[in-house]
């Protein structure tokens, strides 16, 4: 017979005050997206009163490492995790195990591919409307036609396919003006790779290529370098904030850049497991949150961070009215 | 026509013993038990068991140390067994990730399109794998070409027929089916089934499959013929082939067998991590060597250690697990890992060479 | 091969018999491999191959591979391997940039720098082997994990980029329409080739390599050539590492990471035994050649990655199965 | 130079190699060290070489004040460097290098660090011109035939200017002419004041050129450094054996020649250049198939057994044609078994226990079920033991810790066990002691009288004459001549030698 799940897990109470929340931060791995997230991270346990909090990226991208991870940190009184699932289509089993430990999940900048999501609740860049106001701002820069290039990231991610969709949607709404000449994937494993890669495609079609968009980092990096040096006219638009990618905006190596919101995942995140953790339930479990994507060009580049400051605020508002409802 | 043992024919002069007994060497004492590198590697795993449970009281929690541990075990084990089972020829696969990922397509898409049962469809899995392993052995015989070029290029033809596959004939990178059976047998321990009282021990479901496994490839080179002449092909493979064994067909069943194990490895992944997805197996290739090679095992052939492969395994999951909860930042715990794992295996060295001199000391 | 026939006769045979040696060798098909899918590259991109940038393109992206298919050949020639070759040359560029941006160094003291901390690797990774007696795989996979953390270590996740402008328009410009980073690959075969040649050194790596037993007992320290090996392996990985900070103009930790597989593909598919005693420096770089035409290829043709892992694949088993039932009906064995 | 080794103790796991064996070398001698397989031979030589370090006992050399000092060499540098030169039983050449530069390994000319290739060779020439042998020193080593091996070896160690000079079985597989052609270089380096130890099986040899005489037995030693001539060869014998031994007393043997042969060649051709060979082998008959070094015999039954292409002829099997594609399909379909020449490379796997090198055959009918009982293995190793005398710790140990003579024994056990009908045996007392040499001549007689039949390749033409009924003699991959043997030395030998000139001049 098959034991009942009830005598399982510790017994744990239903509202836990802040200072008994300790969240843990694991990312996929170590990338320097996640980075804004070690400060946010503090920063919330400062302005919430936060038991603990921990970053941890030693995932090295491998579901099976991160899911060690989870359980140790679990096992070391961690009661609260915020995690970048490794691999979007295998992270609902993981998110269900710790549940099932009665540990809280937030699913923090990327959603478990699919439609139902195990984890209370997600906090991410929608990758697939971000990659759709890159492309966007690629044909706007490229003055309504001509070829566009979309390098990216592994393949076999259900994520960059959500980011090869929303590249297509705004290359279709333009009606065949704008062509996606290619769409270069597995190019983000390491710099090396994506600056080979870039050369190789500026080398076989530079002359050809009005736009390239990024939706992953090492090739951002690689393209703007490349475009810089090969002098050719070719808008570049990147991803995130990292330094590298600023500095291109500003010399004007990088048309435009998205960035997304990881602050504002880490810090709201943080936010929503406490107020879970002190007995708050979500009204719609599972339930989806954009934490917002950003267009930055050379015009905006000293006040996007503030445009991406209010949007926190107001996740944090909405976490309050609308996802979770308190007794 | 079964012939029965020769026995000495006493037609036959029988040379040296008409005259005497051939006085044989005096057999001097052989080497102490703990002399087995085997010994020392399981030293070595209870001193760092000993070593992280006092530092982290947490590394004996059963549910969220001692589960997971086994259940991660079970899938690097039978990783290691895939590359042990043509280390024994001293060829390697280097195919093993992407022999999983191929299987675990066709396990996912026949569980998703076809609604098979769980197990047949792992029946079903493990042929596909067997299959393009005894491809890969029959590519090696008869080309002779180096093993390492041959399963590296069917690595890149396999990893592009995947995600081929997976975009074309399934639902982008994953199948999202959960044939019955499948859930219970990742959550699940023996101990959460009970007779009365008695409950099993905390030991997840698919332990056993690999502890089947382990002990059906330890008895297939340990005591079965095909096995054993898989060894002595990869001893000596002319002298294999001058004593009559039929080396291309060992060759092609090692790689057989290699394909299987790995197809059951990616099943198991697929169990632990809840889905059949195209990214199953990428992080197999390490783990393949680290296990068998830490037991013991050499890349040349000849000889295996299916026990090795198990205790290799089980010392990287305790090294990693325990370094997991001293909670080092990303380049320390790499660094911690490879100093742990040269100490480790550098005090293993030292007390063989002491048990050697030991042994030849009479 | 009685030794009755006259010497004319056997100065032609013997002419003839080194030809049929040469065009055997796995050199020679890999010379008739590159070149072929070279032309049928110029051909179908209508000449778009042999246009400055492209060729440019094509070789300066050849550099880091040669370069690190050298540094695991060279541990393959004593019988071991060397994991380590692919985060250790990210390691050093990691290492030179850090000098450079942070610490200030002159260009040519960060450049030496880095090679050095590659060489001192590799000894450590040597010495670590001979001492303990532990499999270098196993030694060189302890070392990977280390080297591993510590490249992390120097700038985390973050990216270097506008060092020394000097160092990168040297890395990125020509001489004689010859890429300077390849330039610099090539000089470095050059010299590995003649190590191995020519060096008694060299010819010790190899005699320990071929036969250990044999080489001790012709009083050849095994130990020496083993360590040397590795030193050697590390150095050519910093070069490797520098080739790649002057070259990119931009680097961070993740470089290396894909560099483990094609430091081992170059010289296996260039003929290198994993046994040890033999290297080609000619096939090694040969077949960083043909792997690099795929990437032009993959570039050229706008193919979908997996379809270029499929064909590689499929062409490489496919050409390895034909060349053997043409050796097959030739008749000749071994 | 003087040299000493006092009391030498070797011990293994497992086994006491060496237990007070001593060796004393004059110089300008030249020294002969005897004793059974196993005895401890090698090892000493190993240790004199600084290969192997004693466990106990010392070595001492010349001081050139006519007194001696105690030395130790912790490698083989040392010793090389103390000038002792060596070439050990076992092959130690490395394939991937020319012949030039394997026989100038240990001292390759250089100039500023890089090898002098002109001087190598001409060095190599010269060592190889001593021996008079004709070689291609620009020849991959890999690529040479056994024999030629053993000569670049010897070469090897001619290459350093030794004062003692010790040859572990030099001759084992070079024939008669090659062997006097060595002990011409041997006499005159005694001549010239070095001194020389030789490790031989080969009793006529070691009469022909030994002055002194070490024996072994269980790593002691019975007889130190006595005058040769002192002794008799039966002496000789009976204290390496350590009792008295009886030399074989041949019976006249009658062979059915009108049965169907067993195994008959006609006309067969192969890719390696054979060109209409025919022999035919009777049930119960030995069938001595002759030839100098590279006369292609060993090329042929490889051929025969399916592992080098035949282009013509047939071959017939109990009067059936056959085809045979490889040694699994020679010996599950035609019964017939094949030991091979080269023991370290073909005939026994070094690092498997000696159970599985002789169980190796006989699995398929060992086996139940798939399952292969090791105590079936071991009671067929017992067997093997006995009837070959072979000298081992267990079954369990491993083949390569065996020495030479006793790997050949495992070697040849494998295919006794395996209970053939025909046997094809390559020089099968290649480095066996004498003791052990006729208890095979008797064996393989013994096996002839079981109605087996045999094809017989030797380079030694005394045992040929021992054991043959026919003599098939081959040249240049041609068969020169057939005759019957009438065990008659002096008679037999000339006309096989007549035969083989005759067909080289053809
Ligand atoms: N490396 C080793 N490990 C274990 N035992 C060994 C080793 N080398 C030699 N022996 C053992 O030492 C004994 C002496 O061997 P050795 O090779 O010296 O004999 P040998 O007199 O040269 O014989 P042969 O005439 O057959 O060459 C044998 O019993 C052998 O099995
Ligand atoms: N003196 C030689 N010169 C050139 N090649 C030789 C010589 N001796 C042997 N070979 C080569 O080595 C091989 C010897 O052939 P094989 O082994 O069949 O001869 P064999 O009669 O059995 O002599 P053995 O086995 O005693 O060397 C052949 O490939 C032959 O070409
Ligand atoms: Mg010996
Ligand atoms: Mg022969």
């Amino acid at each position: 017979a098959k034991k009942s799940d009830a005598g399982t897990g510790a017994a744990q109470s239903n509202t836990l005050s802040p200072a008994k929340v300790k969240i843990a931060f694991v990312p996929g791995g170590a990338h320097p997206y996640f980075q804004p997230w070690k400060n946010a991270a503090q920063q919330a346990k400062t302005d919430f009163g936060l038991g603990g909090v921990t970053y941890n990226e030693t995932a090295g991208w491998d579901q099976t490492k991160q899911n060690n991870l989870l359980q140790s940190l679990a096992a070391q009184g961690y009661n609260a995790f915020g995690v970048f699932g490794v691999s979007p289509d295998n992270i609902n089993s993981t998110f269900s195990d710790l549940a099932a430990k009665h540990l809280l999940v937030a699913s923090l900048g990327s959603c478990p591919a699919g439609t139902t999501d195990a984890a209370s609740f997600c906090l991410a860049t929608d990758v697939e409307t971000a990659a759709y106001q890159a492309a966007k701002t690629a044909i706007q820069q490229m003055g309504g036609s001509g070829n566009l290039v979309h390098l990216t990231g592994n393949k076999t991610d259900s994520n960059t396919q959500r980011r090869i969709a929303g590249v297509q949607k705004a290359v279709a709404e333009t009606n065949g003006k704008v062509k996606l000449l290619q769409t270069v994937t597995d190019i983000d494993t390491d710099l090396q790779t994506a600056q080979k890669a870039v050369t190789d495609l500026l080398a076989a079609k530079g002359t050809q290529i009005k736009a390239i968009v990024n939706t992953a980092y090492n090739p951002a990096v690689a393209s703007a370098s490349a475009v810089k040096q090969s002098h050719l006219p070719i808008k570049v638009i990147a991803i995130d904030d990292d330094p590298t990618i600023i500095a291109g905006i500003k010399d004007g190596s990088v048309a435009a850049t998205v960035v997304q919101n990881p602050v504002g995942q880490a810090y709201v995140g943080a936010y929503g497991l406490m107020k879970l953790a002190g007995g708050c339930t979500m009204t719609t479990p599972g339930v989806d949150i954009d934490s917002g994507s950003f267009v930055v060009t050379k015009t905006n580049v000293a006040t996007y961070d503030t445009q991406r400051e209010a949007k926190t605020t107001q996740l944090k508002a909405d976490f309050d009215s609308k996802y979770l409802s308190c007794k | 026509m079964s012939a029965p043992l020769p026995q000495p024919d006493p037609t036959i002069a029988t040379g040296p013993t008409s005259d005497q007994q051939v006085a044989q060497p005096r057999a001097v004492r052989t080497l102490p038990f703990w002399a087995n590198p085997r010994f020392g590697l399981l030293i070595v795993i209870a001193v760092l068991v000993v070593v992280f449970s006092s530092l982290r009281s947490s590394f004996l929690n059963v549910d969220l140390t001692i589960v997971p541990m086994q259940a991660d075990l079970s899938v690097f084990l039978v990783v290691g067994l895939a590359q042990l089972a043509v280390l024994s020829l001293g060829h390697m696969n280097l195919a093993v990730p992407r022999m999983a990922a191929i299987s675990a397509f066709v396990m996912g898409w026949c569980y998703q399109h076809l609604s098979v049962p769980l197990w047949p469809g792992l029946l079903i899995g493990l042929a596909v794998g067997a299959t393009v392993g005894a491809a890969a052995g029959w590519i090696i015989t008869t080309t002779r070409v180096n093993s390492f070029v041959v399963t590296l290029a069917l690595d890149f033809a396999l990893v592009g027929l995947v995600s081929l596959l997976y975009s074309g004939v399934g639902d982008g990178v994953a199948f999202n089916v959960h044939p019955a059976g499948m859930d219970s047998l990742r959550t699940d321990t023996f101990s959460d089934y009970c007779m009365g009282n008695l409950c099993g021990p905390p030991v997840p479901l698919i332990v056993p499959i690999a502890v089947l496994a382990a002990i059906v490839v330890g008895l297939l080179f340990r005591v079965s013929r095909v096995g054993r002449e898989i060894l002595m092909t990869g001893s000596n493979l002319r002298a294999a082939e001058l004593s009559g064994i039929p080396t291309s067909r060992r060759i092609i069943q090692a790689h057989a067998l290699s394909g299987l194990l790995s197809a059951l490895a990616g099943f198991l992944l697929a169990i632990n991590s809840g889905a059949f997805s195209a990214d199953i197996g990428s992080s197999f290739m390490l783990p393949s060597f680290l296990g068998p090679v830490l037991g013991g095992t050499l890349l040349s052939g000849g000889a295996v250690s299916v026990l090795g492969t198990v205790l290799g395994a089980a010392l990287t999951e305790v090294i990693r697990t325990g370094l997991n909860l001293l909670q080092f930042s990303v380049q320390q715990l790499n660094i911690y890992i490879g100093v742990v794992l040269v100490v480790a295996l550098s005090l293993d060295r030292v007390r063989q060479v002491v048990a050697e001199r030991r042994g030849s000391r009479s | 091969m009685t030794a009755t026939t006259s010497s004319t006769a056997t100065a032609g045979t013997a002419r003839r018999r080194r030809f049929q040696e040469v065009v055997r060798t796995s050199e020679f098909t890999l010379v008739l491999v590159a070149v072929a899918g070279f032309v049928v590259l110029a051909a179908t991109t209508h000449g778009n191959l042999l246009h400055g940038a492209t060729l440019t393109a094509v070789f300066q992206y050849l550099a880091v591979p040669i370069l690190v298919g050298l540094a695991q050949m060279v541990v393959l020639g004593v019988g071991q391997m060397n994991l380590s070759v692919g985060v250790l040359t990210g390691f050093c560029s990691m290492v030179a940039a850090w000098l450079m941006v942070q610490a200030g160094l002159p260009a040519w003291l960060a450049i030496i720098a880095g090679m050095l901390t590659g060489a001192a690797v590799g000894l450590v990774n040597g010495v670590v082997a001979v001492v303990t007696r532990i499999n270098g795989f196993i030694v060189t996979l302890a070392s990977m994990t280390i080297i591993d953390g510590l490249r992390y270590g120097v700038h985390g996740t973050a990216t270097y980029q506008g060092y020394s402008h000097g160092l990168v328009s040297l890395g990125q410009g020509s001489t004689l329409g010859v890429p300077n980073a390849f330039l610099a690959a090539v000089v470095v075969a050059a010299l590995v080739a003649v190590f191995f040649r020519r060096a008694a050194l060299g010819r010790q790596l190899l005699a320990t390599g071929g036969n250990p037993l044999s080489a001790r007992l012709s009083g050849i320290s095994n130990d020496r050539s083993i360590v040397l090996a590795h030193m050697l392996s590390g150095l050519l990985a910093g070069v490797a590492g520098v080739v790649e900070v002057a070259l990119s103009g931009s680097v961070n930790a993740s470089i290396g990471d894909d560099l483990l597989l094609p430091s081992f593909a170059a010289p296996i598919i260039g003929g290198v035994a994993l046994a040890g005693g033999v290297v080609s420096v000619v096939g090694t770089c040969l077949a960083a050649l043909i792997v690099r035409l795929v990437d032009v290829a993959q570039a050229q043709y706008s193919i979908d990655p997996s379809w270029v892992n499929l064909i590689v694949g499929a062409v490489v088993l496919g050409a390895v199965l034909l060349t053997q039932i043409r050796v097959r009906q030739r008749g000749s064995r071994r | 130079m003087k040299f000493v080794a006092e009391k030498l103790v070797k011990t293994f796991p497992g086994v006491r190699a060496l237990d007070g064996a001593s060796l004393v070398l004059e110089p300008g001698s030249v020294h002969a060290m005897l004793g059974e397989n196993g005895a401890g031979k090698s090892t000493l030589i190993k240790i004199v070489t600084g290969v192997y370090q004693p466990d106990g006992g010392r070595l001492l050399v010349d001081d050139g004040a006519g007194g001696l000092t105690e030395t130790r060499f912790a490698r083989p540098q040392d010793a090389q460097r103390a000038g002792i030169g060596v070439v050990h039983q076992e092959r130690n050449l490395i394939p991937e290098f020319s012949v030039a530069e394997n026989i100038a390994l240990q001292a390759v000319p250089t100039r500023r660090g890089f090898v002098d290739r002109a001087a190598m060779r001409a060095l190599a020439r010269r060592c190889l011109d001593q021996l008079d042998v004709r070689l291609d020193v620009d020849q991959a080593v890999g690529s040479l035939s056994v024999a030629q091996m053993q000569l670049v070896e010897i070469a090897k160690a001619l290459a350093v200017d030794s004062t003692v000079l010790l040859l572990d079985e030099p001759t084992a597989s070079l024939t008669g002419d090659e062997a006097d052609r060595l002990f011409t270089v041997v006499r005159r380096l005694r001549d010239q004041g070095h001194s020389v130890v030789l490790v031989s099986h080969k009793l006529e040899e070691v009469f022909a050129v030994a002055d002194t005489v070490t024996i072994l037995r269980d790593g002691r030693s019975v007889a130190e450094a006595h005058p040769l001539a002192d002794y008799s060869r039966q002496e000789i014998v009976n204290l390496m054996v350590g009792r008295a031994h009886a030399d074989l007393a041949l019976q006249s043997r009658r062979v059915d020649t009108d049965a169907t042969p067993a195994l008959e060649l006609q006309e067969v051709s192969t890719a390696m250049g054979h060109r209409d060979v025919s022999l035919r082998v009777q049930p119960g008959a030995i069938l001595g198939l002759y030839g100098l070094v590279g006369a292609g015999r060993s090329e042929l039954v490889r051929a025969v057994l399916g592992l080098e292409t035949i282009t013509s002829g047939v071959i017939r099997v109990h009067g059936k044609p056959a085809r045979i594609r490889n040694v699994g399909d020679a010996l599950r379909r035609y019964r017939m078994g094949y030991v091979t020449e080269n023991r370290k490379e073909e005939g026994v796997f070094l690092d498997q226990p000696i159970s599985r090198n002789v169980a190796v055959t006989v699995w398929q009918r060992i086996a139940r079920a798939g399952v292969v009982r090791d105590r079936d293995e071991r009671s067929l190793v017992e067997i093997y033991r006995e009837r070959l005398g072979m000298r081992i710790a267990a079954p369990g140990q491993l083949a390569g810790q065996l020495s030479g003579g006793n790997q050949q024994k495992v070697s040849l056990a494998k295919w006794l066990a395996a209970d053939c009908d025909i046997l094809v045996i390559d020089e099968p007392t290649v480095g066996i002691d004498v003791r052990t040499k006729a208890a095979f001549h008797e064996l393989i007689l013994g096996l002839a009288d079981t109605r087996i039949a045999i094809l017989l390749i030797s380079s030694d033409l005394p045992e040929m004459i021992t054991l043959a009924d026919r003599i098939t003699v081959m040249s240049e991959y041609r068969i020169v001549g057939e005759l019957d043997n009438d065990h008659d030395y002096q008679a037999t030998s000339q006309a096989v030698m007549s035969m083989i000139h005759a067909g080289t001049a053809a």
